[in-house]
């Protein structure tokens, strides 16, 4: 009897691979007989080490039974040229031997690869930033990345949202004219001054829809405020005497 | 047409050693940094004495190379160690560089926004921040800012907030036709599971480990089939 | 000293603003960038033609003058880009001193996944796991967080399957200038003749045996192998 020493195998084609090298058999003549019975010793072994078994495994070893039964039946002489029931196999090994050689190569571009490396702190440049508009924001972000992005937002969404609906009598048009009041009392203002004292969430996004509102009509006029995460706003409409007198 | 320099104060071998660790670091080397990593040589090309000195002296010798051979880069002294830098003067073109640098990625908390808006459009802001846990404010202005996600409508509900959903945009970037081509829940997380197969074989190499440790022997690849009971 | 270069084929300010991008970027940069970047030099200060062989001869000839001054460094073509790079007989030193996730190697089962995407893409996981005849989840979703292979669509096929193809990433991991510059996989043909070829050398060898057996002499081909009795 043999002992067989495991050691990592892609997957059923690998290790039909390996039987075929070791022997040294013709891939395109496999035994078909010989091959089923040492990957079955094979699985066997693994049962016998208490490991599970992959599918894959288990498909190709119905398989290669397959083949085997049908290699031993007689050839219906009605049927013109039935193929070799080992032919699926067989193309099959050989376009994973094709592969994995292929593997190989871009084993040892890596290996080579590895010895090169690049240069990769630079806190040292001086930059004089240049003011330019930009483009190539998603640079080097993929669907996949997008994805991910999405399950993690999914897998720390907050356990139980309480949503208390208690209604609020608050609606667009009166923080329309709330909006306006206070550029009239105040001038120029901003965003955050302008929910500053709101504590309702929904105020403050009724309060952010009346200002988008009162965009929309020109009424007023947003711009971004340099280094803050705050909106500047301004009337645009003539105001009442008063409001330019207050500023 | 160079003017010559005077002989550098150790063989070229260390130079070179010293200047492709400085080049490929990624965070200062000090002197002591260096001496220890030149030690790695042979007894008898290490630099004699091998101390600090040694090291400055060297780092000042090449800084006179390139100068001397009109290189834009210098080794300087950054944060307690040495670095490669460019000199100042070539600021506004790596100026240029940076900004692309900076603009490129998406942070974290856009990529999730944007990744709620086009799976859930049209969708609202209260919805977005229900899911994120967080103020969506600022992310959407980003997003908006970028073209990915635009205003699609508003919604009929009590208040009448504004719908979000991506643009066409969006669909260019990631190689889309259109929606329905975004990877289904589904496909997610298929994607995003670990196949079980992949768990019997990490069993498989650790057993493998096992044994090999215990006997103690080396061994080439595959299934080796050893004469046992004679 | 050094030996003479031929004379720069543009002023040394080009050639001086050109390496100190390239010794600045830490993304590869094409020659389209590198075009438009130069173009921010006043009209009389750019090279004429501005255009990719400029560029292309600029970067040669630099990359003489490192040469010939015994630089570390060159100035590499990768990912579709040039970016500076040590020599790789320097790679020993800089392996003791940086330890990057991205040098780490790739599994044999992500080799043979990234070889079959780069050669069959785009190509959906089923194709995939039918070559190499396990399952691929895991795998793509390794070689996904590393960046090394991204989705880039739907198949037309039924269920629209998605397909998956390599990233830029891929091509820097394994020093590539772009897929073309990929080794080529035999032809079926080829390895058909081959397999027949290796029946044949058994047999020799076979042959070989015997008549060394017979001969009861000792051998030094490695194709012997060793089988203890005496």
């Amino acid at each position: 009897m043999y002992r067989v020493k495991l050691t990592e195998f892609e997957g059923p084609l690998d290790l039909l691979l390996f039987f075929i090298r070791r022997d040294e058999l013709d891939i395109t003549n496999i035994p078909i007989s010989r091959i089923t019975q040492e990957f079955l010793e094979y699985l066997h072994l693994m049962a016998s080490l208490d490991l599970e078994v992959a599918g894959e495994f288990i498909v190709m070893a119905a398989t290669l039974m397959q083949i085997k039964v049908r290699m031993l039946l007689p050839r219906d002489e009605n049927a013109p040229e039935e193929e070799d029931p080992r032919a699926e196999l067989i193309r099959r090994l050989i376009e994973y031997k094709r592969f994995k050689e292929m593997a190989q190569e871009f084993g040892s571009l890596e290996e080579e690869h590895r010895k090169v490396y690049y240069r990769r702190f630079f806190e040292g440049d001086t930059k004089t930033l240049v003011e330019e508009e930009d483009d190539g924001f998603l640079k080097d972000i993929s669907l996949f990345n997008l994805i991910a992005a999405y399950k993690s937002a999914l897998d720390q969404m907050p356990r139980k949202v309480v949503h208390e609906v208690h209604l609020l009598s608050v609606t667009v048009d009166e923080q329309m004219s709330f909006v306006m009041d206070f550029l009239r009392v105040h001038g120029p203002t901003t965003l955050l001054q302008l929910v500053a004292h709101m504590v309702e969430k929904i105020r403050i996004i009724v309060t952010v829809i009346a200002v988008l509102e009162l965009t929309k009509n020109k009424a007023i006029a947003l711009a971004v405020v340099d280094g803050r995460d705050d909106i500047a706003i301004r009337p645009l409409t003539s105001l009442a005497p008063m409001a330019l007198a207050s500023r | 047409m160079t003017p010559d320099l005077p002989p550098p104060p150790v063989s070229r071998q260390i130079l070179d050693v010293l200047e492709a660790l400085l080049f490929a670091t990624d965070e200062p080397l000090s002197t002591g940094q260096l001496t220890e990593l030149l030690e790695y040589l042979s007894e008898q090309d290490r630099p004699r004495p091998l101390n600090a000195d040694t090291i400055l002296s060297c780092i000042a010798y090449m800084n006179r190379e390139y100068e001397v051979q009109g290189r834009t880069f210098r080794i300087k002294p950054i944060a307690g160690g040495y670095q490669f830098a460019t000199l100042p003067e070539f600021g506004i073109w790596l100026g240029r560089l940076v900004r692309e640098r900076s603009k490129r990625k998406l942070s974290v908390s856009a990529l999730e926004s944007l990744a709620v808006i086009a799976y859930k459009q049209p969708v609202t802001k209260p919805e977005i921040e229900a899911i994120r846990g967080v103020n969506a404010d600022y992310v959407l202005r980003t997003l908006m800012e970028r073209n990915l996600v635009t205003i699609v409508g508003r919604a009929s509900t009590p208040g009448r907030p504004l719908l979000y959903g991506t643009t066409r945009e969006f669909l260019k970037h990631f190689g889309l036709n259109d929606l329905a081509d975004l990877p289904k829940p589904r496909e997610i997380d298929e994607l995003m599971a670990e196949a079980e197969y992949e768990v019997e074989k990490r069993m498989l190499r650790e057993l493998e480990e096992k044994r090999e440790a215990e006997e103690g022997k080396d061994e080439a690849s595959g299934l080796h089939l050893v004469d046992g009971d004679e």
